[in-house]
């Protein structure tokens, strides 16, 4: 994990700061009225999500709101029974998750998902597979041109490894390490990619308080390589700290948006999500 | 870390001297042997690459194939056929029975490449039983019905070069067997190879990687298809005539087996396990009734015993797991 | 004079295990017993004894082949007879051509085997195409019948015999003087054939001709009956033993027929005499199958073969056979062989399941 | 319409005796996840021992309960022999390779299915043997036009009550929930307080002895035994489990049904000779369009 | 206070590794006791451990004097320890009914007492009563962890042992949840809580261990470890949103 220790403070944009950010950035990624039902479950419903570029936009809702699944839908997971998913000015309807990395979003996953007996380091090459081409008889022959791009995944992985900070680790299996570090792998794998869009599920569930500063550092620092972030978050520390614009669904429906503190404060998401806030311990 | 690499050097020298030693030792085999022995080699060799052909389906990209033996069969009767009907010679077929199969398994597993585990388990099952029974029930009137094809020349090119003894066939399967391993392990290393370990590890989570599971378990199939003609290719030339029940379910489990035996995915695990599968029978066959009867107990002691296969693939440093562990501490 | 007791030296290639191990468990039981007979007389050669050697093919083709050189590199090996599956037989006979064996069929029966031009290569059984022949000509005149249903189960020996059946019926239906009805397989292995069974009932033949072999014709005999087939119920030669007398229960076998060759039982000639004798003695049975005692009769006329021309050597061996052979009276009876090592004169009969289970020629 | 009113019974008939088989097979199949290539093979095993109890063993029966009872005394005894020789093979062959998943297990499995083969056929000798015709009653039922052995009969309804029973212990019963959940995840499961070797016990002595049972009834249905026929009706079994949907025991028994009617109809529509590439053929078609099989349910895999 | 649960110098290896390196831990009866420390330092082996998942190279566990050490899994269960797992681990293809019941498969004889069981499970967490014929599967992740708690409960334990229950639950649920294992300790359940929401964990428990690759390094009262220097330093991170205030 990156090792800068800055203080919290620099890391928090003061409101103006934030507004003006929203207003020079457009928006990259939409969804129009999405809708995914499950038998006779509407998990989705006519919902409407905007993320602008360069930004860390967060999508919360109480436990099973339909996060997840928009996530999928938008993935290509699972298939919309209603709506559009806008990226880049692109519909990506009908489109399978390989092509959808392809364009540019990647994606983590709530329980984690890594190729479990294969080492760190082929796990993020993998990651690759979707930025470069050569092919089966090039394989087989090895020739020059294989080898050349096989040393450039090699080593763009090693980067990505570094970036993570699981170089240590880049001959373990994935299963073998920690569930903390599992989590920053998968966050490699994605990044692998060089999406412009990297969606991230519940990147801080399992860390503890700490462990979660460290990835609000670090996501931050994914900012500076152009990258747009849309995660979904439980843990207020973290989606406080470092989202631009935060829209909350319930239900399957968005029941407000706006910036973190407006949310933090709308007497609707106190009562459907953050609960009556009853003194702290402290 | 330096210790570690140290290990590392030291044992692949040891793997190359061993390689080797292996290599010569195939060499100069037949020069000691006796022809029985060189034709039971020669099967070894059959098994190693029909072995192969079936790790890369189930090994690499863990799909349940359990009716490979159809598309060996495919290898071999387009062999068979063309070169009884049209005397076309056996070395020019090999490449073409090699696309006829691979050409099968792309026309045939396309709709059911989405089926999961046992499903498609019982999918392969039912097309290996489909080819035989087809077959056998002579189609068009061209392949014998459960006569098979007789009369099938030796491999050769013109007059040239020509196989026709136990020893040239003993070489010419394991030049194609050694061709082969070298080709696999370049896959291996390749994104392709990863690819497919991918698809193993988790489907869901390989697509959303950006890799096309559909197209590369196809891929998978196609390949290891193409490798099993080209096995039928040799087989048919090898014994003069094809028939079908030489490619019954049973042969498809022995298939199978002969890649878990070795350790899925793991190329001198493949070479393990055909041998274990082909020379075990030849050891025991003085027991007549009661091989088999061994045969299947140490089919099972085996997998009790070494579960993960004789020589299971290993990945990256997990051999070294602990000295890694160790240097990671003094670093961190 | 040491070297003269060495003993000679015969392969014997079976289906020791596999599906078709009862077929190589006769085999081998008949062939021992008769070099027990000939070595009881004092062997060949002047002395010299007469030992087997066994391999197994698991009556598949690939360890056929294996088996053969597992015999051919033995280099005391004079000849070899072998063996049960025609598949089988034929990766085989290349091998043994190959390497200038003689090696003589016992159960490959197919007619093409033979029409390959090897030199090395005879068979002591007949061809399916005498026996398809013998079913046209002489039992459906017979039977007076006009329309004929034949069955067979897809396997080498069935489906050869019914299509030389079929051929040789073709001039006359040609002529219009009988009908084929129905053609079909069944799947061997099964237990419940009553869905093909009901499809020929509706084609009401008067002659049903069976060609497979004796497990299912048991089973098929009662469910054809139970389900009111009335023909009459004629088997080939491998459909028809105690054995399936057993799975039909006697109530349906009898009345049942047979167009066999051989059938051990009806031999009188001594050395059927004799060879029955003695395998009675050791095994108080006598083997089931027409096959193994072609695979005796293997053994009989090579040594024969040897001990006149009083060579082991392979081209003075096929010489004799092939030129020299005549009427020799083996097990089976008279035996010579005639350009492409086919039996010369193998007669043919039509049995009959008498109501005590026992076997006889019709009409006799 | 008699004729295919006449077929169709024909193919239940072949039908029920997939299903039987198929009954136990899903069983162990559904819960363990393992292709059990060995539950032909004890089916045959089965048919074999209550052919030996039949002519040597229980003439004793027979003389006290007359021929019903000697038959039931065959079929009881052969489903606890089996029983055993399924919880037998479970201890030696499956138990300890668990743990590194299925794959292993197959192989395992495919020893276990050669050894009892082979057995068998070192015990009885390879010919065929036939139930003799005394011990099995052969009463002929007419019912309208057609003609049904009573035996028939009482096969069947003896399978439609296995599977009913089956399936209330497996779906309602909270010991089957503990079977389900085994099946699903032993760690957790034994985290509840399920006692996983009473499960695995349970499953390994019922299925093969639900196929012994079986195994004794075709015997003497058909009469004829050999030691091979436990492959076919294994892999026959199998296929009724995949096409009616892993783990669901009315699938099974649904799949055993349609296989028999299958064959029926390729057999008479097309040709005998087609008849397994049809059946084949239908499943495949089956599983394109219904990739879990007919009442396979959609499995619950959340991403 | 009598000792409820004792483990005594733990040992657990995985294969050639050392995930435990000698753990000693107490649980006396009515407490609520809470396990902190960085991923990957063995929390989770060592509620495998006590529940009998894992085998133990040396040291001792016992529970009021009882030896625990080869007692098999589904034993310990039935002595009540009740283990909620890590990652929910709910049975997927089973419905929410059926997973409660397997929670009380200790005692299925005891049809009327289940039901009351699952009747406060159902008032706990009035969204699983409205999933209850649903497959566990399709459940939300915060569902599936409130079902797996609710399993746990439904076996009656003396002492629950609760492996991250905070897991991926909406903040307000979370708070429920830290309500919810109050409550039941106020019923008297002693509760072995491993929590990476250390703030919450401490505010809740009597006593914690602070545990660091295998070992445990610091142990105290509550209040105590959240003022400890290096605890707030390691775990309790400086909190973002207060400072927004
Ligand atoms: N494959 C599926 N089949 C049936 N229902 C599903 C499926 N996937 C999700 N659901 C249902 O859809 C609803 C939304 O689920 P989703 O996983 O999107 O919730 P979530 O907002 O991510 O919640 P959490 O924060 O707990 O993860 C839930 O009620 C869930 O039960
Ligand atoms: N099945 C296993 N095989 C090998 N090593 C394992 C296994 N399970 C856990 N480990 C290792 O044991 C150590 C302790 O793991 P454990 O799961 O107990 O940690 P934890 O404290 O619960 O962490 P987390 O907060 O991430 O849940 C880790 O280094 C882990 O990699
Ligand atoms: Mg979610
Ligand atoms: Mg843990």
């Amino acid at each position: 994990m990156a090792k800068d220790n800055n203080s919290m403070e620099t890391m928090i944009r003061t409101k103006q700061e934030n507004e003006e950010i929203n207003k020079i950035n457009k928006v990259v990624f939409q969804t129009d009225k999405l809708t995914k039902k499950f038998g006779g479950l509407i998990a989705v419903n006519n919902f409407d999500l905007k993320v602008s570029q360069g930004q860390i936009s967060s999508l919360i809702g109480p436990n099973g709101a339909g996060k997840t699944t928009v996530f999928n839908v938008v993935t290509g997971i699972y298939k919309a029974d209603g709506g559009k998913v806008v990226f880049k000015g692109e519909d990506l309807a009908g489109k399978k998750p390989h092509q959808i990395i392809k364009k540019g979003i990647a994606r983590t996953f709530q329980n984690i998902r890594l190729f479990s007996n294969m080492t760190c380091l082929e796990n993020v090459m993998a990651g690759q597979h979707c930025r470069s081409r050569e092919g089966t008889w090039s394989s087989v022959l090895q020739t020059p041109g294989q080898r050349k791009e096989e040393l450039e995944i090699k080593k763009n992985a090693e980067d990505r490894l570094k970036q993570v900070g699981l170089w240590k680790y880049q001959d373990e299996l994935a299963k073998n390490i920690a569930y903390g570090n599992q989590r920053m792998l998968e966050i490699g794998r994605a990044l692998a990619s060089n999406p412009d869009l990297l969606i991230l599920d519940e990147p801080s569930s399992g860390l503890n308080d700490k462990e979660s500063e460290d990835l609000i550092i670090f996501l931050k620092s994914l900012l500076k390589e152009d990258l747009t972030i849309l995660l979904i978050e439980h843990d207020m520390n973290v989606v406080m700290g470092i989202s631009h614009w935060v829209t909350v669904m319930d239900e399957g429906k968005k029941i407000a948006e706006g910036l973190p503190e407006d949310v933090y404060n709308n007497p609707q998401v106190i009562e459907a999500y953050l609960g009556k806030d009853e003194e702290e311990e402290e | 870390m330096k210790l570690n690499k140290n290990i590392k050097e030291k044992n692949s020298i040891f793997k190359k001297w061993l390689i080797i030693l292996i290599a010569i030792l195939f060499i100069v085999l037949p020069f000691i042997i006796n022809a029985y022995w060189v034709d039971v080699l020669f099967f070894f060799g059959i098994y190693a690459l029909l072995g192969l052909s079936l790790n890369i389906v189930l090994g690499e990209v863990g799909l349940f194939d359990l009716g490979h033996m159809g598309f060996m069969a495919i290898g071999a009767y387009t062999t068979a056929i063309l070169n009884t009907y049209f005397g076309i010679p056996i070395m020019i077929l090999l490449p073409i029975s090699a696309i006829a199969a691979g050409a099968f398994a792309w026309l045939v597993c396309s709709p059911i490449i989405h089926l999961r585990g046992d499903y498609l388990c019982i999918v392969t099952i039912g097309m290996g039983e489909i080819v035989r029974l087809t077959l056998n029930n002579n189609l068009f009137g061209i392949t014998g019905g459960p006569n098979g094809v007789f009369g099938i020349d030796f491999p050769s090119l013109g007059s040239i070069f020509i196989v026709d003894n136990s020893t040239k066939f003993y070489y010419y399967i394991w030049l194609i067997v050694g061709l082969t391993i070298i080709g696999l392990v370049n896959l291996q290393r390749s994104r392709i190879g990863r690819a497919w370990n991918c698809i193993r590890e988790d489907e869901i989570a390989a697509e959303a990687t950006g890799i096309d599971v559909k197209y590369y378990k196809l891929l998978a199939f196609v390949l290891g298809a193409g490798l099993a003609g080209v096995a039928g290719n040799i087989y048919a030339s090898k014994l003069m005539m094809v028939s079908p029940e030489s490619f019954n379910f049973m042969e498809s489990c022995l298939l199978f087996c002969i890649v878990l035996i070795g350790g899925m995915g793991s190329i001198p695990g493949v070479l393990i396990g055909s041998a274990a599968i082909s020379l075990f029978p030849e050891f025991f066959r003085t027991f007549a009734q009661y091989r088999m009867l061994i045969f299947g107990a140490a089919m099972v002691a085996m997998m009790i015993f070494r579960p993960g296969g004789i020589w299971p693939r290993k990945r990256g440093a997990a051999e070294f797991k602990s000295l890694l562990m160790k240097a990671g501490e003094e670093n961190g | 004079m040491a070297a003269d007791k060495l003993p000679v030296v015969i392969g014997l290639q079976a289906p020791i295990t596999g599906a078709a191990a009862i077929e190589g468990e006769m085999a081998k039981q008949s062939v021992e017993i008769a070099a027990q007979m000939i070595n009881e007389k004092g062997g060949i050669l002047g002395g010299r004894m007469i030992e087997i050697r066994i391999a197994d093919d698991a009556c598949q083709p690939k360890a056929g082949a294996l088996a053969a050189m597992k015999l051919i590199t033995q280099k005391d090996i004079v000849a070899a007879i072998q063996t049960y599956g025609s598949s089988v037989t034929q990766p085989a006979s290349d091998i043994y051509e190959k390497f200038k064996k003689v090696n003589i069929a016992y159960g490959a029966t197919v007619t093409g085997l033979t029409e390959r031009g090897l030199k090395y290569f005879f068979r002591t059984c007949g061809r399916t195409d005498t026996q398809g022949a013998f079913f046209a000509d002489e039992v459906v005149p017979l039977f007076n019948a006009k329309k004929i249903a034949i069955m067979h189960d897809n396997q080498t020996f069935s489906l050869g015999l019914a299509e030389d059946t079929k051929k040789a019926l073709q001039p006359k239906i040609d002529a219009g003087e009988v009908e084929l009805v129905y053609f079909d397989a069944i799947t061997p292995g099964e237990s419940d054939y009553t869905v093909p069974l009901t499809k020929l009932r509706e084609t009401n033949p008067d002659i049903f001709y069976f060609t497979g072999y004796f497990p299912e014709a048991g089973l098929i005999i009662r469910q054809a009956r139970d389900i009111g087939i009335t023909a009459v119920f004629v088997g080939g030669d491998a459909a028809i033993n105690e054995d399936f007398i057993n799975i039909a229960g006697l109530e349906y076998a009898t009345g049942c027929y047979q167009t066999q060759e051989a059938l051990i039982e009806y031999f009188t000639n001594p050395e059927a005499m004799a060879f029955k004798e003695a395998y009675k003695a050791k095994y108080n049975t006598l083997p089931s199958s027409p096959w193994s005692v072609y695979a005796a009769d293997a053994l009989w006329v090579l040594a024969e073969a040897i001990d006149k021309s009083g060579s082991t050597d392979s081209d003075v061996i096929a010489d004799y056979l092939r030129n020299k052979m005549d009427q020799f009276p083996s097990i089976t009876g008279p035996i010579g062989f005639d350009e492409i090592g086919d039996r010369i004169g193998t007669g043919i009969n039509l049995y009959v399941v008498n109501a005590d289970g026992s076997f006889g020629i019709y009409g006799k | 319409m008699k004729i295919i009113l006449e077929q169709l019974l024909n193919g239940l008939t072949i039908g029920s005796f997939y299903a039987l088989i198929a009954l136990g097979y899903s069983m162990v199949y559904g819960v363990m996840k393992l292709i059990n290539f060995a539950h032909g093979d004890l089916f045959a095993l089965g048919s074999y021992l209550g052919y030996t109890l039949l002519v040597f063993g229980s003439t004793y029966a027979t003389v006290t309960f007359g021929i019903w009872g000697g038959m039931i005394a065959a079929m009881l005894i052969a489903a606890i022999g089996i029983g055993i020789a399924g919880t037998l093979i479970e201890r030696i062959a499956y138990r300890p390779i668990y743990s590194v998943g299925r794959l292993p297990a197959v192989v395992s499995a495919l020893g276990a299915s050669i050894v009892i083969q082979n057995g068998i056929m070192v015990v009885w000798g390879p010919r065929p043997q036939a139930y003799p015709s005394q011990v099995v009653p052969s009463i002929m039922l007419n019912v309208g036009e057609f003609k049904i052995t009573l035996l028939q009969v009482i096969i069947l309804a003896i399978s439609f009550v296995l599977m009913g029973l089956l399936y209330y212990i497996v779906q309602k019963t909270t010991f089957g929930a503990a079977i389900r959940a085994c099946a699903l995840d032993r760690d957790t499961a034994a985290l509840m307080g399920i006692n996983i070797e009473t499960i695995i016990f349970f499953i390994f002595a019922l299925g093969p002895a639900l196929g012994g049972m079986s195994g004794v009834m075709v015997g003497m249905y058909y009469r004829k035994i050999s030691f091979i026929m436990g492959w076919n009706y294994g892999l026959k079994a199998f296929t009724a489990t995949i096409l009616g949907g892993i783990g669901n025991i009315p699938g099974a028994m649904l799949g055993g049904l349609l296989l028999g009617v299958l064959e029926m109809l390729g057999s008479t529509y097309i040709s005998t000779a087609y008849k397994d590439v049809f059946v084949f053929l239908v499943l495949i078609l089956v599983l394109i369009f219904r990739p879990r099989g007919l009442l396979g349910e959609k499995v619950a895999e959340k991403v | 206070m009598t000792i409820l649960l004792k483990v005594e110098d733990l040992k657990i290896f995985y294969g050639s590794i050392e995930a435990l390196k000698g753990i000693s831990l107490t649980v006396d009866e009515g407490e609520i006791v809470t396990v902190l420390g960085a991923n990957g330092a063995g929390k989770s082996t060592l509620l495998r451990a006590i529940s009998g998942l894992l085998p133990i190279r040396s040291g001792k566990i016992k529970l009021n004097d009882q030896e625990l050490n080869h007692v098999k899994a589904f034993k310990i269960v039935m002595g009540g320890i009740s283990h909620v797992p890590e990652g929910r681990k709910v049975f997927a293809t089973l419905t929410v009914d059926e997973n409660l019941n397997l929670g009380a498969y200790t005692r299925r004889k005891d049809k009327e007492n289940i039901k009351e069981s699952k009747e406060r499970v159902y008032d706990l967490f009035p969204i699983l009563k409205a999933r209850r014929n649903q497959l566990s599967g399709t459940l939300s992740g915060g569902e599936q962890q409130m079902l797996a708690m609710g399993r746990g409960l439904m076996s009656t334990p003396r002492i629950l042992l609760l492996d991250e229950p905070s897991l991926g639950l909406a903040p307000l649920l979370v708070k429920q949840i830290f309500q919810i294992i109050r409550e039941i300790n106020n019923q008297g359940i002693s509760i072995l809580l491993v929590e990476q929401n250390a703030r919450k964990a401490l505010s809740i428990a009597d006593r914690g261990y602070v545990m660091e690759t295998g070992n445990i390094t610091i142990s105290g009262l509550a209040s105590d470890l959240k003022s400890d220097k290096k605890v707030q330093e390691a775990y309790l991170g400086g909190a973002a949103l207060k400072k927004r205030k």
